[in-house]
């Protein structure tokens, strides 16, 4: 098993679940970060001072799926993901070596 | 998680039936304004209406309901876990809509109506029937309606501060039938004991210028009986339960003390010396409790807390009203500094007792309002008031005897009115949400909102319904980076 | 995503320009206050002042400016999105300043100044020239400043009502030519018309007591105009638009409540009966219509949201002003449970027909408005008002009448000049923000500011400017852990 | 992290001896009213109480309080660090309650007491001895306390202000006793010398209506003091230390606005001509002044900003106190787009010298204060105010000599006094907290409690002390999914 | 050493904090999530809208143990975890290669 | 390709992102976190209760490098965050497998 773990501009998130929804991906995990990188940050003014931000918001999306989805699964998430500007955001691979689904008790692919 | 929708359809539908009939009661007598024989019996040649009285009353009827909403509201409100948030909020808000129509309809009849045996007002007034724009029975300057309107900003905080007590478990739709149930019986006799012309406990010369015993002794003997009935919230003393919003809370009790001003110095019904007395000791006593309840909790516990000084705040304002027409500023020195200190350590006793009084209605308002209450018998001197009467620190130590049989009837009428209700409401509509709408929050489970959507991202929200698939027809926007 | 600066040193310049050149009209005049040959004939001998009367115009100008900020701006800023909230409250705030200084200058004038043909004021007054503090033409009790004052603070809520349609989406420099326009060439004529003396709507005995026309038809219809013409949001219908931040919304609305007790019962002018009758009869319905809004939703959805009572709640206090001078306690828990119940089912209409009202001012101010102007057609009686009229109920149905021809000439008004506003700033200046700073939230487009950071860290923040390079001088502290 | 309970109790002692010996003093007295001859002799045959004056005083005395809690701590609250958030909020409202009981044992005979010297009032009036609830000497129609109690709350949100200079960083302990002492030593002696009978500089001449030399100058200069004294707050200049909520801050400057009314137009202590006058240029000075901030803003640097307007709308606040009540509309449109101007380029040039005014006392009421008492001697004139004086433009320069010698001596009393007082406290219990309480935040550190808990789960947060461990032997509840 | 990533339901998180310092684990890192799954979301109102969510509130464990402890973090985790009830949740284990202690520069299991 | 994830205290994210930058590393994605061990919390006051807090407040930062960066970022980012005192944090390092930038397509170290 693999673990995808997205970087993506917040809203992107529906059409990438949607996307992921489409090819039968039924799980996933999605949190709240900030992202640093070649996209420029913004300036704001509070009275006297002047700050910039070079953090910007986005969504973390996390699916774990078996080793035979990852290339589909990648795919379809740059696809969604995508609008062709910079700071679109990354995609990583990570390997998984167990999976529990708690509620049962399955392991592994049985738990996804 | 889905309230059956048929039974709030009946619920409306009684709620329309009532309204539609007490309306309809009072209507052919107010196209015809002019008083029945009964009442202009009752309102002799009316005295000349003061146009600073009324200024006055009318400000202060405003800021009685500022202290309800948004006041109390956000008081609760930022106590509460932010799951409950806005359905804590909702309940003050809604006890604002439910009983400014339950007063005019028939409260008001009830509690200040033409007197039945010391115990209750008649029906004479009911749907406001001969309560006209003229000065009424119980002011000289003011119309009786500016009257009756201060008076419902009462009728309808009373009830709001008891839900502090069952915050974050209680079903709505039992809540708004307890909330008409409580008001109708207990509260609009209590009043009538104290304020009503004829009323048993006024004639016995209880002293009760602003409320003590009808509005913070019944809630706050009323929220023991409904913590004790309605049972501890889930995880209570082991999951972490704490305020999730400490400023909105700090606001409303501003709010609370500025709106003071009018539950106290408004009941002088003008705008002259008592008011101006009643104003001062209302502000020193919030403050002086301020401080007590802060340095007691300082040297008890280490630190002085933010929620601490506003609680005490409030506390100050819960034991001043029955005294403030009757009291000196330096008196209402030490009835503040006593109440932060009574109160601070009454909401520590709680949780070694064990009940769950979500927000210290027992605490703050059953004890502050039960010191108040003796307060004004150790207090009360004619220095201040000439039509009120001595206290025991000026001589007078029979006063002390009525303010304890006025204490001792609210609290039995309170206790056991609210349980009886609470009892019965139990049976027949059920008094708690399911354990999973209660863990879920009420907020989700019985208004189907959400306080805050704070974050940017939807969260996989998609609307839904008829709007939903028309939208869907439409091209969807592309939206640049 | 930056605003040139030629332009706005343009728009800095040009109401520069405007406010010396008023200012400069005006002064010589005030400089000298002796009434001028006619004004002087306007104001004869001037009537005593009456203290509790001007006390409570005074309080009720007060009132009326709470409702617009922090009322109004929290009960707005809390239902959008968090990138838009601080947007949308400063629409609220600005507009308190913008109209707070064209009033003075020429809005009272325009509104209120010596009747041009029923259709306008003249320019006598502009500056406030002759408009002093002896009781002027339109009360005779009160400084002519004061009512001046206290009308300033409808013409300041109004157009901020209307900005809930087209919240989200639009410039702020454009926004601030818009309210500006509207004040002048919609409100100004339509307060005169209403209320000028001599204006033609009065003249032709429409009752409109404390603004249901002239503040909330106008408003609402506007509104539609304004949706119609700045068209949707982006995203409107596909992604989840929902409120933030809804105990501000619900403060809001009770703070709302709170100050509509000035809007309505201060229209009196006075401080005695008429203002009383006002006072109650709005705290009616604005609590039945909360309950009319509560109940219609928990039938028809399945769950009493909390939104929906707080959005009740404005409804009735939207429909009641016309009549609140005129009509019975009873009367008013009618109109506003249909208030409740219309507007309720009007929000819910225009999600089927697509136009994007953000906050759902036509539902609210629109239809509610126009209700309580046909309701005061239906409830008048002169039993509460003797200087009012009767309606249909009474016996009059020619009341009727003219209040349907108030409303029609309010909606054309209204939709006519909003329409013919917008599409000129449409060609000239533009009315959206271009669409990525939409996405990204007026917040940080349009003002360079976030509403909340609430998180600790400072996220990669860094001070830039004239002060950090000070600053890099400076030895950097050592943080301990 | 721990405050030493010792000094803590030995504080609460002392405070509790203090106000015991003051009640002590005081109660006598007050138990046997009939004034003493002294007391008799400055207070004349009582004049009639007007009800509509004293309706106004008091409703003006509420909205001051207003102005600091909820007004100023939201305003500074919003303004400030989430970790700061309370503590900011804290020091607004428990100066609430400490001057509200100081100025009722002490202050308020110090500040307006029995001259002595044109410097300071005696300790006749010590816990309100002999001022009753006739008129007294400084009003003819409203009760002396009324008055006494309109001065307190000036007396309360001075020192409030002030504490924006040393946000974040300072002792609770310290912080408390600095108060008392600043209200003690600074402004009980100012007040008396603007506005004590007998003051020397009222004596003099200088016009302050409603505070701009007691309230603005002295919390203005104090704030420059004390930010010099204090220091800077840690990573100032290299940390972004940004506003938290500013819905809360612009929620609080519109409530500051509201409030503003009871400030200026009820320092005519009638309601009427004066009154009206006084409230029309605070809206208008309050306004012009927003938008005076706003496009100077957006004249030079590119953006309009929320906090921007609302800081204007203050800012215009404070320059027209000292002479709204002797100017007219449109000079107060001058004052104020003047204040805004200047005030904004005054924060500007803090970052440029480098102390930390942490939220901007000294560029907005310093700043604004010195101009507003300048612009009374340039624009009054008595055709407004017959009682008052001519300016400059009006025809008599002299009047800036006046004012200007009445800035000095603020300046002087104000700075001097501040240095003094927190030297001493600095050497004796510390001004500041230790380094990694300020990381941590005032909240935690200097009262145990967070402002927000806004996620859902407790994150490991457990109950403690006798409570939880009651609590242990009760079955913990089985809660469903 | 692995880390052991748990996503449970937010009440939950004190049971699991006291199970895995029940055997020991003194270390753990949490953070707020959103899940997606089979798990049914809710439908909330506002005004005119009805609008269904479908990302719930979950919170998310990682700890990093050994490799001998891996097995029973698992399974204790799992057992604190489970109410039975749909949306308990998963746990994924992950290879870690290196761990750093940052105060002291330990290293790898010293640094747990 | 590996993933640094450390979790640091908040105040130390600016000091993290300069060191990185610093060595030419202008990517990384930051969370908030709450940590558990060998810290000690503090305790809270509400009322009548008292409340001891024993997760605090950290943030989390993931940089993925190629393979030939990771010791130089673990090192710069220890010395960056390190303050002596307990609850510094940790620093973990994953292997990943592949990496995407969703903008262009690009893949693996050609993508960070
Ligand atoms: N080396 C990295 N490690 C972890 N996250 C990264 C890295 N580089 C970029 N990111 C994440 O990807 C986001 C987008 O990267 P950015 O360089 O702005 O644009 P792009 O994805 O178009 O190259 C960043 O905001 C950050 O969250
Ligand atoms: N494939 C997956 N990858 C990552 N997280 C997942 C995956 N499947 C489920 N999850 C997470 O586990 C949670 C519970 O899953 P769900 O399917 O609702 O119930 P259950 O755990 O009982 O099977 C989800 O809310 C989500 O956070
Ligand atoms: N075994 C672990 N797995 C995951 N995170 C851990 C582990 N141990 C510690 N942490 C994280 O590191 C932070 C610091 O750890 P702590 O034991 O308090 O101090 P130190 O890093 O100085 O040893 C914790 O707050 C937690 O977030």
């Amino acid at each position: 098993m693999k673990k995808i773990e997205a970087v993506i501009k917040p809203f992107k998130l529906d059409d990438v679940k949607e996307a992921l929804t489409g090819i039968g991906v039924i799980g996933m995990t999605v949190s709240e970060v900030r992202g640093f990188g070649r996209q420029k940050g913004h300036t704001e003014l509070y009275r006297g001072g002047e700050y910039t931000v070079d953090f910007l918001p986005k969504i973390k999306v996390e699916v774990v799926v078996p080793d035979n989805l990852v290339s589909k699964v990648v795919d379809v998430v740059a696809g969604a993901a995508k609008t062709g500007n910079i700071g679109d955001g990354k995609i990583f691979v990570h390997p998984i070596e167990t999976a529990v689904r708690i509620r049962t008790g399955e392991r592994d692919e049985a738990a996804l | 998680m889905v309230i059956a929708r048929g039974s709030t359809l009946t619920l409306a539908v009684f709620f329309f039936v009532l309204f539609v009939s007490a309306v309809g009661l009072g209507w052919a007598q107010q196209q015809a304004p002019a008083p029945s024989p009964a009442a202009a019996a009752q309102a002799p040649p009316a005295p000349k209406i003061d146009s600073g009285d009324t200024a006055w009353l009318l400000t202060s009827s405003a800021l009685v309901l500022l202290m309800t909403a948004p006041g109390l509201a956000l008081f609760y409100g930022g106590m509460v876990r932010p799951k409950n948030a806005l359905a804590t909020i909702m309940q003050s808000f809604i006890i604002l809509a439910l009983i400014s129509v339950q007063w005019v309809l028939w409260g008001y009849s009830l509690a200040f109506g033409p007197d039945k045996g010391g115990v209750i007002g008649g029906l004479e007034w009911i749907g406001l029937r001969g309560v006209g724009l003229d000065p009424g029975p119980y002011s000289d300057t003011v119309p009786h309606q500016a009257f009756m309107v201060f008076q419902l900003m009462f009728a309808v905080i009373t009830p709001a501060l008891i839900t502090g007590a069952f915050a974050e478990r209680v079903k709505f739709s039992t809540f708004i039938v307890f909330t008409l149930a409580w008001a109708t019986f207990v509260y609009d006799p209590l009043a009538h004991w104290v304020w009503g012309k004829g009323g048993w406990l006024g004639s016995l010369g209880a002293l009760d210028f602003a409320g003590g015993t009808v509005v913070h002794i019944s809630s706050g003997v009323s929220a023991l009986a409904a913590a004790l009935v309605v049972g501890r919230r889930k995880g209570y003393g082991h999951e972490p339960i704490r305020p999730h919003n400490l400023p909105l809370t700090v606001a409303g009790a501003a709010l609370l003390w500025f709106g003071w001003f009018g539950f106290n110095a408004g009941s002088a019904l003008t705008a002259g010396k008592l008011a101006t007395s009643a104003f001062v000791v209302t502000n020193t006593a919030a403050a002086s409790a301020a401080l007590g309840w802060m340095f007691s909790e300082w040297a008890m516990r280490g630190k002085p807390t933010v929620l601490g000084a506003a609680s005490g705040a409030v506390a100050g304002l819960v034991a001043i009203p029955p005294g403030s027409g009757y009291v000196t500023p330096l008196a209402s020195i030490i009835i503040g500094a006593v109440a932060g200190f009574l109160c601070y350590n009454a909401c520590n006793l709680k949780t070694k007792v064990g009940y769950d009084d979500s927000l210290d209605v027992v605490g703050v308002h059953g004890v502050g309002g039960t010191w108040g209450a003796l307060a004004t018998g150790l207090f009360a001197t004619t220095a201040i008031n000439p039509d009120g009467k001595n206290g025991l620190f000026a001589g007078e130590p029979s006063q002390m005897g009525a303010q304890i049989i006025a204490i001792l009837a609210s609290w039995v009428l309170a206790f056991l009115g609210t349980v009886i209700i609470l009892k019965i409401l139990d049976a027949t509509m059920g008094l708690r949400v399911p354990d999973e709408d209660e863990v879920a929050g009420l907020d989700l489970s019985q208004h189907s909102e959400n306080a805050y959507a704070l974050e940017g991202p939807g969260y996989g929200i998609t609307s839904g319904g008829a709007f939903a698939e028309a939208m869907k027809a439409q091209p969807k926007p592309t939206v640049p980076a």
